[in-house]
């Protein structure tokens, strides 16, 4: 589904990834664990075409984002892009949208989904992320982990292929995290691949399926944990 | 103009002068205001375009727009156009010279209230599949519109006042009638009513843009 | 107030003529920026006669009567036409010169008389005397387009606009019209044979200081008398039009 | 004022006085920059007040000088205040309606400017037990500094064209020797010729506030 | 050292603390604990004066901050809140400033103290957290667990009596969070007291003398956890 060989991005001087190697099935739920300035939100960002690397390949569900340091035309990305979902460790919620309408608006503008369907959606993912209350609220209303949950839930709604969240959990109490963790897993079943950046480690082994860990810019434990599914 | 009563006596003697004189500066004002905003939200869509010819231009033409005064494009637009053949009648050559002056302006507030938006915004909307368009229009601009409620409303204001800029071409709006009136009965008061003409005139556009900015306050 | 009335001009020893510098041939600058013009010549005349220094202070002419007043200046002294209505605000010497207020258009012009101007776009330079002339003959007046006349800040602007088709005709003094006319070229205008009356330029000064205007007449009587008059209306005019 | 030849011949002969309109209009510009800016900092100050009557106070002092035409002003400054006993000259009178006009905008603008810093900051520094002194000198307005740039820089380049309204006082700035020239020569040439000197002032002085603002892009 | 009693508060319509009573000896460490959107943050902030409350007695250290609905003077309140430390779950940074500039520049301004000691005592801090590398960088070039390291630093460096962490270990690995622990317990035995809010019951077991619960704005559990030390 996801296969990164050599990449390698620098901030300035600094050499953030160190050439990164990755692979993930599909359907594989990847957590990926490091210290702090490891480089894990950069990897997840250049997963998404946030952050242009200098060198390296990353394959997407057999479609080259970038391939030995080339990046593929507008219309490819365009295309490999629709694929991905992301959850970002700041949310970038809109502001100026309520939660239900932050949550649609990709479905029905990017989908064409019906307004209606996608709001029976909507509330669905919210009822089990306990947000129905909040529905109508506006992200500056919110406490920080019903900010997640939305963020979250944006995110789901996309139902896309690849799923990317970096720390997902971390304004979470353990019980809306195993709930997290639950959905993630029924995704999966679905055919949805996942990337978890975490720090939580209650958290990865309830969800991973593979935890790898990186640090200073390079994957240095490949099969930290593994729960016997996929090999 | 002997106190109180002289002042109003003269007021009322005035007022269907002064009245001719608030419709000039109204239309001027209300047109150049339908025109040129929307120009300039074109205008800031060129300057931040990544191509680099529409770019350059629209950056020369806001600079050129924004470094000479105003009142000199309006001369060149009525009187000199004509030297090369166009000719337009007084009105439309004041509410074109407008219109492309304060176009630019608005560009540029525009332009800064749509780069002040968080690059965030940009990178959710991005990984949503948003197009460009969507991005813009539905994410982007609803954000920036909040912010340049403020600026955009001094420039209301100030348009208001630059209105008076006309008399240049012979039109007989708010400031000239108070010139005109002050000279002819050597005293300040018709000016004085000018100016209270146009305080009320900016105040209540000042109230309405208060109002919008009131309605964008839903959220933060 | 700050008026100065209980003192006359005539004790100060620098007099400060107040001026439109764009008021050619009668006061305005030349190529060097300096102040020149028939009315200055003629003010220079009068200081050197009565030994007092002249200062020349640019004022916008829509603002001279206040000007005089407030006593930033002792004198209007600019082509400045003498009408009743500014009689009330200030004193004018005698008249010094005899004017006119002519109509001009393009030269390939239907108009050939004021009843032509009917339905027709008439311009003139804002409060001046030419708007005044003109208003006197209300019916005239009345059957401009408009009802009125439309007004510029100089001649020289409703000549351009005359130029561009935009208005129909110009009513200006004759002094002024005649420089600009043979600036931008005779042969592209034409002067019609009735005009808007006749009218005379004076010099203005604070309203009741009626001691410095008698002193001005004298000196300038004089003047006129041994021939500095005559010689200042040749250099500007090429022959003595002053009174 | 034939072809390109004439042209610079004209514009040789015009420079001397062009040059003299230029030191007027940099000295008004000047000088109210000066005066105007500290000006609108305490104003902004008082406006953002928790006393409710400086509040009140400057909150009409910015709408009567935003309200009003900056033109009026100056007569007023210039032709009227003598009747009540207090008599500027020419230039002074000029600057003091310019900085009273000014300090009224840049105060809206500084005001803006805090008001925008996000309440995290606030209390970011009220946590630490900052006096409201240190928050707002060493957190607030240097953040607030930065987003106004802009907004400041527009003013700054629209004051560089206000200055020509110093005619009605009957000072030589550079608009009003343009306007002399034109109509004594009859011809549109000393009208672009001035232009271009506004346009290379404003440039010149939009490169220096970029240049400022690229000081101010070490943090986002 | 705080006691807070019948405290309530309302954000329009919606009351999120409902008579909240809370008591914290001094150098102990309470760690709270609770779901979503329970009133934790909010808690926090009422008793650093953040959020006004509409009801209650909130004293620290022997002074009322509030006393039954009736706040202090204003010379009081400065008095109070400079005792109090607090790390944001936003952080806060200032963001004109590097990262040293940020720590020391309460220490210098509030406190009196000279420039080389502050530096020298926020170059100590950020060496047991790791971020001497980043000293003179500014939060924007600083990675999420950087970010909030440096919220922590900044909040110690001022030595307050009373520490308030909103999720201080959220964007942390496990390493730095055991690190985070350490220092707050070395502290404490120094006489800090300290609240924190957190989901990470690994850290929470690690850091806390006593974990208390709070759900819907009422304290619902006041001895989920004691390790005995103070009792
Ligand atoms: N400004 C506000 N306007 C309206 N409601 C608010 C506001 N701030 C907070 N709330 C509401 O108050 C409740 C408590 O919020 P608070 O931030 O204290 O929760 P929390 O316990 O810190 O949750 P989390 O663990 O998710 O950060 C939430 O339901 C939230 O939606
Ligand atoms: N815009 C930037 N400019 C300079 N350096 C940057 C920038 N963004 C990130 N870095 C640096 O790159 C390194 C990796 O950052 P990254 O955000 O990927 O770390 P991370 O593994 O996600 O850490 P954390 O767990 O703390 O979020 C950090 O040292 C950070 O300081
Ligand atoms: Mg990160
Ligand atoms: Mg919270």
């Amino acid at each position: 589904m996801l296969k990164i060989q050599g990449l390698r991005k620098s901030f300035g001087d600094i050499e953030v990834l160190k050439g990164v190697n990755l692979e993930l099935k599909t359907g594989e739920i990847l957590v990926i664990v490091g210290p702090s300035g490891g480089g894990k939100t950069t990897l997840l960002r250049s997963i998404n075409y946030l952050e242009k690397c200098n060198a390296g390949t990353i394959e997407i569900d057999g479609k080259y984002l970038m391939h030995e340091g080339v990046y593929a035309s507008k219309g490819e990305l365009k295309e490999i892009r629709k694929m991905i979902g992301m959850v970002f460790q700041g949310f970038n919620l809109f502001p100026h949208m309520s939660v239900l309408e932050n949550i649609i608006e990709a479905p029905t503008r990017v989908f064409g989904k019906p307004k209606a369907k996608a709001i029976k959606e909507a509330q669905d993912i919210l009822g089990f992320l306990g947000l129905t209350e909040k529905e109508n609220s506006y992200p500056f209303e919110l406490s920080g982990g019903q900010k997640q949950r939305v963020a979250i839930a944006r995110a789901l709604a996309l139902e896309p292929k690849l799923m990317c969240f970096d720390e997902p959990t971390s304004a979470l109490d353990p019980a809306l995290t195993d709930e997290v963790a639950k959905v993630i897993k029924s995704l999966s079943q679905k055919g949805m691949s996942t990337l978890i950046i975490t720090h939580d480690m209650e958290f990865a082994k309830k969800a991973a399926d593979r935890i790898i860990s990186i640090d200073n810019g390079i994957i240095i434990d490949d099969h930290i944990y593994d729960n016997g599914i996929n090999d | 103009m002997n106190g109180i009563m002289g002042f109003f006596e003269y007021f009322t003697m005035l007022m269907p002068q002064v009245l001719h004189g608030l419709v000039v500066t109204m239309q001027i004002f209300g047109f150049t205001l339908i025109l040129s905003i929307p120009l300039g939200v074109i205008i800031a869509l060129g300057r931040l375009s990544k191509y680099k010819v529409i770019n350059w231009i629209t950056g020369i033409y806001i600079n050129i727009m924004r470094g000479t005064p105003l009142l000199l494009q309006i001369v060149f637009v009525f009187f000199g156009l004509p030297l090369i053949g166009i000719t337009f009648g007084r009105f439309s050559a004041a509410l074109f010279a407008f219109t492309l002056n304060y176009g630019a302006y608005f560009a540029e507030i525009f332009r800064a209230g749509i780069d002040s938006i968080d690059t965030g915004q940009y990178e959710g909307a991005e990984v949503l599949g948003l197009s460009p368009k969507d991005t813009f229009f539905r994410i982007i601009f609803p954000q920036a519109l909040k912010r340049v409620l403020p600026p955009v409303g001094n420039e209301v204001v100030t348009l208001v006042k630059d209105t008076a800029l006309v008399y240049i071409l012979g039109l007989d709006e708010l400031l000239k009638i108070g010139k005109i009136a002050s000279n002819r009965d050597a005293t300040l008061m018709p000016l004085v009513i000018v100016a209270l003409v146009y305080l009320v005139l900016t105040y209540i556009l000042s109230k309405i843009m208060t109002c919008i900015e009131t309605k964008y306050n839903y959220y933060r | 107030s700050p008026q100065k009335t209980s003192t006359s001009t005539l004790d100060q020893a620098t007099w400060v003529v107040g001026l439109d510098d764009s008021f050619a041939p009668m006061g305005f600058r030349d190529e060097k920026g300096e102040i020149v013009g028939f009315d200055v010549d003629l003010a220079k005349a009068l200081g050197e006669k009565l030994g007092k220094e002249i200062k020349f202070q640019p004022i916008d002419w829509s603002m001279k009567e206040t000007e005089l007043k407030a006593g930033n200046i002792d004198f209007i002294w600019n082509g400045y036409t003498i009408t009743e209505e500014r009689k009330e605000k200030v004193s004018f010497s005698n008249a010094y010169l005899n004017n006119s207020q002519i109509i001009v258009t393009l030269a390939d012009s239907a108009i050939e008389n004021k009843a032509d101007l009917k339905g027709k776009t008439v311009g003139a330079q804002s409060q001046s005397s030419a708007v005044t002339a003109m208003e006197k003959e209300t019916e005239v007046y009345s059957s401009f387009k408009g009802g009125k006349a439309v007004t510029f800040e100089s001649n020289d602007q409703a000549l351009m606009d005359l130029e561009a088709g935009r208005i129909d005709a110009v009513v200006a003094d004759e002094i002024l019209l005649r420089y600009y006319i043979a600036l931008k070229g005779e042969e592209k205008y034409k002067i019609l044979s009735e005009d808007f009356g006749n009218e005379q330029y004076g010099v203005g000064m604070r309203k009741d200081d009626l001691k410095m205007v008698e002193a001005f007449n004298k000196a300038y009587a004089e003047m006129k008398a041994d021939g500095t008059i005559k010689a200042i209306s040749e250099k500007w005019f090429g022959e003595d039009i002053t009174n």
